[in-house]
């Protein structure tokens, strides 16, 4: 490889482990979906919050092990959440200004 | 294994600085790039689902069959171990697997895909029509925008699944190729992970 | 090496001078302008222009310094005709510099800020108790409606002076801006959407206006409008816009008029309270209420008549104008060419005026 | 010697300038290339014819507003020039000019051979090109109705010729440009050509990003590229970023014109305001692609000719990240009066107030630069010095923009199209302007005169100032933005007709030009190799650069490597030329002048000539798709491109071996050195 770092690759086994991982957490989020519509008292104010984490963990294992990015140089992953931040913060208050998002 | 592509082709005559295959390199920037893509499709969603379109509007959301789209998630999310696999096995220099996973891959796409139609069916059969009010105009644009993407990575898959079976296996060279598409096919799902959470599952 | 030919020209003397003479030729000559912003007629455009003129010195003294150095940079260090200079010291920066002309300029900012952001708190939002007019945008032509009185009337927005008004506006069709430069800034109308816009008139007088966003063919032919009165004036002229039309003399060429008007397609489009009350949907395109048509000092967006104060007949002339031939005066205009008659536009216009 | 080698050269050009043979070699070698320079130059001479173009919609539409009431042209034809003229100068001129000069310069500034993907950046150009074409295309295709109900003068259903052209002002703003209220296909033309001219900004930017992160010469770390290399690798990512935005708008519009969704429609609880967002989420970043590249040519251009390096490079460098950075912060400072909410107002208020910060920062190093100099007043120097000080005008007014009550009464009006000429004209274009006059001889192994460039600089400096400078009054005083007549009553009949006349004397300014170039390309002095004493490595090579670049692959030991080969420094500082120099020259050049080994290069393709035009037949398709013809269009299209690119896909991928002497089928072993006649033959 070209960094020298095939080494630290998973091997097929863990990529099946990290999938099983993956599958867990979106069972979770489905459970999760039918929690807030079952159970009021839970409401959106706690499933909101959890769903994110849930999915961003899922983003996170997928982009780091799938798409190696924990292997490669630092310079992919500057591009790459580069690109997610800005998205992230553009829209963000994109919708604010909308008045869909309350952030003022 | 990618840096003997070096000596071929475009990308990669010259030496590289940064020491990251160009191609790879532009598929890098690309990708990041294509949160900008998305975001703004996602931006409309959330922007329009939310607005009141007078009595008797329909939303996306009173339509949704979650079980049904959980599982197509869930398809999409073991098509990237399928391509991951295939990944592994060509650095392991196996060709029959790399095949086969690659097909896999290309097959959970297409399976994930023809759900996509299906929704959309159903959809449109309960009177969800693009052209209905904006937030289905937004559903249908960004979910159909995804979709556009996965077939595009199917297409790819293929090239690179038949380009294997006809000349008995991929070249080192065009084993950078598996890598490129790769990453391009997580990322499709990677988005389909976050729009699978905030268009679907929260309401 | 054959290096090009310097050059002999005095570099840069001209700019001061030019931008003078430009100035001059822009701002000068004792030309009325009804819709200049400097010459603000309320407090509302008056706190604007004290927000602009310190920061446009501010902004002068920057660009004074900044072209000045650079006048004296090329002055002293330009190499002339047969006086080489000596190689220049090879500086590559000055941290103490860069920190100077970093602070600076902030602080510059930060002083301009302040006042930017009061005034803009003072004035974005109407306050309470402010009297309102609703404002819609057509292609175009404003539509102003007085929801207190029930007052519906176009192109003139009659307001009582010294008094706080807000415009709430929405939009019929497309974006469009309403701007009286010496009252307020500007606020778009959008459909779908209200926003506000404060107007403020100290003094009785009529306000320019115009249409600032590009709204499609006829953009440049959308304009407004204020006029300002007494108290007195305007509560009589409430009154009146909220009686019916009046009623020609029999037999005479205004009662001509009318027939033509009701007998023809005017009545599709138009609405005179007391001659022809449909129901406003049955209408085929919005159009403005011609029942009190003549009190308006201007129509057809405000274009007509062109002068600057019209008299009597420069307002029949602009009437005839256009209702000869509306889309050659208003390309894309809502309102047809209708092939009347020269006599039958005789005829309108007589009763049309009479419609005070 | 250096001279000699150039005489040489022009001789030989001259001579086999009338070889029709090599002629059509040589066009069918423009067509396949893969050469950056060949396609900087198509990208260039494009550019430039649009620019005439684009200045000659302006001369149209300052001649119908000379005096009040203007009689000369009818409104769908002013709606239509003032957004062609804006469309065409933005995207189609200074965007090209500015990725001309990237690409001619940016592999020979980092000592490179190529750029990163040679083909996709044929593509790049082949998409632009046809882009345009598209978008003028409409001249002949596009209609322009006006909106059920609505009537033309004289009953006609439709306006001239000239005004079917595009008509919703460059920004395209929702609801107008909808299809109810704009029907017809010449929006489309627009929107759809928007996007096209997107996708090949988006392909280059990818490529040069690369290029630049990847294919540095040995030693050139990011902290020693020239600040040009800098400011196209700040405007590639600006293009990265922004791109997508405005590709994702123009998207939805196309669905809202042309399939029915419901985005932007009012009636149907669209939403205008967001089309204004996203359109200035981008608009407003791309406002700094275009001036940023103009920045990087007079960082170059104020050392060399003040004989001084560049003051405080690593503070420019970063004031240009941080413009860049700032720059997307600040968007909705374009929609101060369109009622969104007061605190966003004050926050976008305060944003754009800092970019003064970063961009001021620049400009005082470029004074610090020129500042203590040897300043030698050539054209490049004049128009880089005309630059700063027009550019900081228009600076000072997008700050009282910043300010925003002062704007609710400036937006919409002449003031704003005073502040952004100032920027666009004033800054980018005097700042390209200089970029000509200073890389001509390199690219053409020629000197533009001198003489007809100060002509053309003080007609445009002067011409500028009568032209953009009363605007700032006018528009205060009532001139409305985008309006075809204006009321005699207004009073501005006498500030519309000197800017006017400054109009004019730009076009003269331009035409001084022209002639300047056509001149000086054929008869001009001879270009010594290195002839403004310059300090970056493209100066390393003859004059004009030889096909493959460098034959040696440099290495560079500090920023401005190239100066200090030439210059040192005595105990006071004093630059000193070292006695070497000449001979270093001589060598380097001669070196890269005469490689003694193959090298390889790119080589040429047919494909990305066929993508560009597959995908101009697609949006035909796509526009077209309700008539007969349409869905076959799109088939051909959509097998055009696939095709195209599966065809490059597997093309061979060896390369031509070049050694010192040309491999093309018809031509001589000079044939390496007559680069500059083919160039004049397909080209000029
Ligand atoms: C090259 C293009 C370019 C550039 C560089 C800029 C630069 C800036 N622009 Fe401009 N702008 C446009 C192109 C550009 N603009 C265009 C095309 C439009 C109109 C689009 C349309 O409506 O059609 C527009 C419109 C526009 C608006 C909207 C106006 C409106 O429609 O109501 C605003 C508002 O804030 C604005 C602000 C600024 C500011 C603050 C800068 C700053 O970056 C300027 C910074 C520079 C300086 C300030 C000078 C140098 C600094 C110093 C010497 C330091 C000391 C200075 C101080 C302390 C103040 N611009
Ligand atoms: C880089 C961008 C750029 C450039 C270079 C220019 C250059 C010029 N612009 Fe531009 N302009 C814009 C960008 C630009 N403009 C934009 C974005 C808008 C907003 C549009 C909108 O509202 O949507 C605008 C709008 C705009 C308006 C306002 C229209 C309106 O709101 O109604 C006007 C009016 O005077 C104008 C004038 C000019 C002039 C006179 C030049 C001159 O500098 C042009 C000089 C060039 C030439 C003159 C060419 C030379 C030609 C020859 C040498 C050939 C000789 C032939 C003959 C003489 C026949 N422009
Ligand atoms: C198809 C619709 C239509 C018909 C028919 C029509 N009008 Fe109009 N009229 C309009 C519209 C729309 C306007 C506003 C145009 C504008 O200012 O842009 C208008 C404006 C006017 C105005 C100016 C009003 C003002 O305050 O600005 C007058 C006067 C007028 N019409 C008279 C007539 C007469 C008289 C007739 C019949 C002979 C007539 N119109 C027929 C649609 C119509
Ligand atoms: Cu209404 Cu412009
Ligand atoms: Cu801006």
């Amino acid at each position: 490889m070209a960094e020298g770092a095939q080494h630290h690759h998973p091997q097929p086994r863990q990529y099946v482990q990290i999938a099983l991982v993956l599958a867990v957490l979106t069972a979770a989020e489905v459970a999760l979906f039918y929690l807030e519509d079952g159970v009021e008292e839970i409401g959106q104010t706690l499933t909101v919050p959890a769903l994110l984490i849930l999915s961003a963990l899922k983003f996170y294992l997928v982009v780091a092990m799938f798409m190696h990015l924990r292997f490669e140089k630092p310079l992919l992953s500057r591009f790459f959440t580069s690109g997610a931040v800005l998205a992230g913060a553009l829209y963000l208050i994109t919708l604010a200004t909308l008045g869909a998002v309350i952030l003022f | 294994m990618a840096e003997l592509v070096g000596g071929h082709g475009e990308g990669a005559g010259h030496h590289q600085v940064t020491g990251i295959d160009s191609r790879k390199l532009g598929m890098w920037v690309f990708l990041s790039s294509e949160f900008l893509f998305f975001g703004a499709l996602i931006n409309n969603y959330l922007l329009f689902k939310g607005r009141d379109f007078g009595p008797g509007a329909l939303y996306p959301v009173e339509l949704y069959d979650i079980p049904f789209t959980s599982i197509s998630s869930f398809v999409l999310l073991m098509s990237s171990l399928t391509m991951v696999l295939a990944h592994s096995a060509l650095a392991r220099g196996d060709q029959y697997q790399t095949r086969t996973w690659l097909f896999a891959t290309a097959f959970l796409g297409v399976v994930f895909v023809s759900g996509q139609f299906f929704e959309f069916g159903e959809f449109i059969l309960h009177g969800l029509k693009l052209n209905i009010n904006p937030a289905a105009s937004a559903f249908y644009l960004l979910t159909g925008f995804h979709g556009f993407h996965v077939i595009i990575g199917v297409l790819m898959l293929m090239v690179l699944g038949f380009k294997s079976m006809r000349t008995g296996g991929l070249s080192e060279a065009e084993g950078l190729n598996v890598e490129l598409v790769g990453l391009y096919w997580h990322f499709v799902d990677i988005i389909w992970i976050v729009i699978f959470v905030l268009v679907y599952l929260i309401q | 090496m054959n290096r090009p030919r310097r050059s002999d020209l005095p570099l840069f003397k001209r700019l001061p001078l030019l931008l003078l003479a430009v100035g001059l030729l822009g701002s000068c000559g004792r030309v009325e302008q009804p819709l200049n912003s400097f010459d603000s007629q309320g407090p509302i455009a008056e706190r604007i222009n004290d927000l602009f003129w310190p920061v446009f010195w501010g902004a002068t003294v920057i660009f004074v310094l900044v072209q000045g150095a650079l006048l004296l940079a090329v002055f002293l260090f330009r190499e002339r005709k047969g006086k080489e200079r000596p190689e220049p010291k090879q500086i590559a920066g000055n941290t103490r510099l860069e920190l100077i002309w970093t602070v600076v300029p902030t602080l510059i900012l930060a002083a301009i800020a302040v006042p930017t952001i009061t005034t803009l708190f003072d004035l974005a939002e109407c306050p309470a108790g402010a009297m309102e007019i609703e404002v819609i945008g057509h292609q175009w032509w404003f539509e102003f409606r007085y929801p207190d009185s029930g007052v519906v009337t176009a192109n003139v927005m009659v307001i009582p002076e010294d008094t706080e008004v807000c415009a709430k506006m929405t939009s019929d069709d497309v974006l469009h801006n309403f701007w009286i430069p010496k009252l307020a800034g500007k606020r778009y109308l959008v459909p779908g959407q209200e926003t506000e816009q404060r107007l403020y008139a100290e003094q009785p007088g009529e306000y320019w206006g115009h249409c600032a966003e590009f709204c499609g063919l006829s953009h440049a032919r959308m304009r407004a409008r204020v006029e300002a009165m007494t108290q007195a004036d305007f509560e009589a002229w409430t009154t009146e816009q909220l009686m019916p039309a009046a009623t020609p003399a029999p037999g005479s060429e205004a009662e001509r008029g009318q027939e033509i008007f009701l007998a023809g397609t005017c009545v599709g489009c138009h609405i005179i309270d007391g001659v022809n009350n449909p129901d406003p949907e049955t209408l085929t395109v919005p159009a403005p209420d011609l029942t009190h048509f003549a009190s308006r000092s201007v129509f057809a967006g405000a274009t007509l008549p062109a002068q600057l104060s019209p008299t009597d007949a420069d307002w029949e002339a602009g009437l005839r104008l256009w209702l000869t031939d509306p889309p050659t005066w208003k390309p894309g205009s809502f309102m047809p060419e209708l092939g009347l008659t020269a006599d039958e536009i005789d005829a309108l216009v007589a009763y049309l005026s009479s419609l005070e | 010697m250096a001279i000699d080698v150039a005489d040489e050269r022009v001789e030989q050009a001259e001579t086999t300038l009338y070889r029709r043979p090599r002629l059509t070699y040589g066009f069918w070698s423009w067509i396949t290339t893969a050469d950056h320079k060949k396609i900087g130059m198509m990208y260039g001479y494009t550019a430039f014819f649009f620019f005439i173009a684009g200045g000659i919609e302006a001369l149209l539409l300052r001649i119908q507003l000379a005096g009040p009431e203007g009689a000369f042209l009818s409104a769908a034809e002013y709606n239509g020039l003032f957004t062609t003229h804006a469309v065409t100068m933005i995207f189609l001129f200074v965007m090209p000019i500015s990725a001309a000069f990237f690409n001619y310069l940016l592999p020979l500034m980092i000592g490179a051979r190529d750029v990163a993907f040679p083909r996709m950046n044929a593509v790049s150009f082949w998409i632009f090109l046809f882009g345009g074409i598209f978008i003028y295309s409409s001249l002949i295709f596009g209609t322009s109705p006006p909106p059920v109900g609505g009537n033309l003068p004289g009953g006609a259903i439709e306006p001239s010729l000239l005004g079917s052209i595009p008509n919703s002002g460059w920004f395209i703003y929702a609801p107008n440009s909808g299809a109810t209220y704009s029907p017809g296909t010449s929006i489309d033309y627009a929107v759809l050509g928007l996007q096209i001219l997107g996708v090949a900004s988006l392909i280059s930017a990818v490529n040069f990003i690369v290029t630049i992160l990847n294919m540095r010469a040995k030693g050139m770390r990011l902290l020693r590229m020239p600040v040009f290399v800098w400011m196209t690798l700040v405007v590639a990512l600006l293009l990265l970023f922004s791109l997508p935005i405005i590709a994702i708008a123009l998207f939805m519009l196309t669905f809202d014109r042309l399939f029915g969704t419901l985005f932007f429609v009012a009636e149907a609880g669209g939403d205008p305001i967001l089309w204004q967002h996203l359109f200035w989420l981008f608009g407003h970043p791309e406002v700094y692609i275009l001036i940023l590249p103009a920045m990087g040519i007079v960082s170059e251009t104020l050392p060399v000719f003040s004989k001084k390096p560049l003051f405080g490079y690593p503070a420019v460098v970063f004031a240009g990240a941080a413009i860049a950075f700032l720059g997307f912060g600040v968007w909705a400072h374009h929609m101060f009066s369109s009622g969104i909410p007061t605190v966003a107002q004050a926050a976008f208020g305060l944003s754009t107030m800092t970019i003064a910060i970063p961009t001021g920062i620049k400009i005082f190093n470029w004074l610090g630069t020129v500042w203590g100099g040897r300043v030698r007043l050539n054209t490049p120097m004049l128009f880089s010095l005309g630059f700063v000080a027009l550019f900081v005008i228009g600076g000072l007014s997008g700050v009282t923009h910043a300010v925003v009550p002062s704007d609710w009464q400036q937006t919409d009006t002449y003031y704003i199209v005073a502040h952004f000429h100032y920027v666009l004209f004033g800054g980018a274009i005097f700042g390209l302007f200089a970029g000509i006059y200073y890389w001509f001889p390199k690219v053409t192994g020629r000197m533009l005169g001198e003489g007809m460039g100060k002509t053309h600089f003080w007609l445009m400096f002067i011409g500028m100032n009568l032209t953009f400078g009363p605007m700032h009054w006018l528009g205060l005083q009532g001139m409305v933005r985008r309006t075809w007549v204006y009321p005699e009553e207004a009073g501005l009949g006498a500030g519309n007709f000197v800017v006017t006349v400054g109009a004019f004397v730009i076009a003269l300014g331009v035409l001084v030009f022209m002639i300047n170039w056509v001149y000086s390309k054929r008869r001009g002095v001879p270009a010594p190799n290195d002839p403004w004493d310059a300090r970056t490595l493209e100066w390393t090579m003859p004059s004009p650069t030889p096909e493959y670049n460098f034959a040696v692959e440099p290495t560079v030991t500090s920023l401005d490597d190239f100066w200090y080969q030439k210059y040192g420094e005595d105990e006071e500082g004093r630059a000193v030329r070292k006695p070497e120099a000449d001979q270093v020259v001589d060598d380097l050049i001669y070196r890269n002048g005469h490689p003694d080994q193959e090298i390889h290069l790119p080589a040429p393709s047919y494909f990305p000539f066929f993508v560009g035009l597959g995908i101009m037949v697609i949006a035909y398709g796509i526009m077209y798709h309700t008539r007969p013809f349409g869905i076959p269009l799109l088939v051909t299209g959509a097998f055009l491109t696939v095709g195209a690119l599966i065809a490059w896909g597997s093309e061979p991928l060896e390369e031509v071996h070049h050694d010192d002497h040309h491999d093309g089928p018809e031509d001589g072993p000079e044939a390496a050195e007559t680069e500059p006649a083919m160039t004049d033959g397909a080209a000029g």
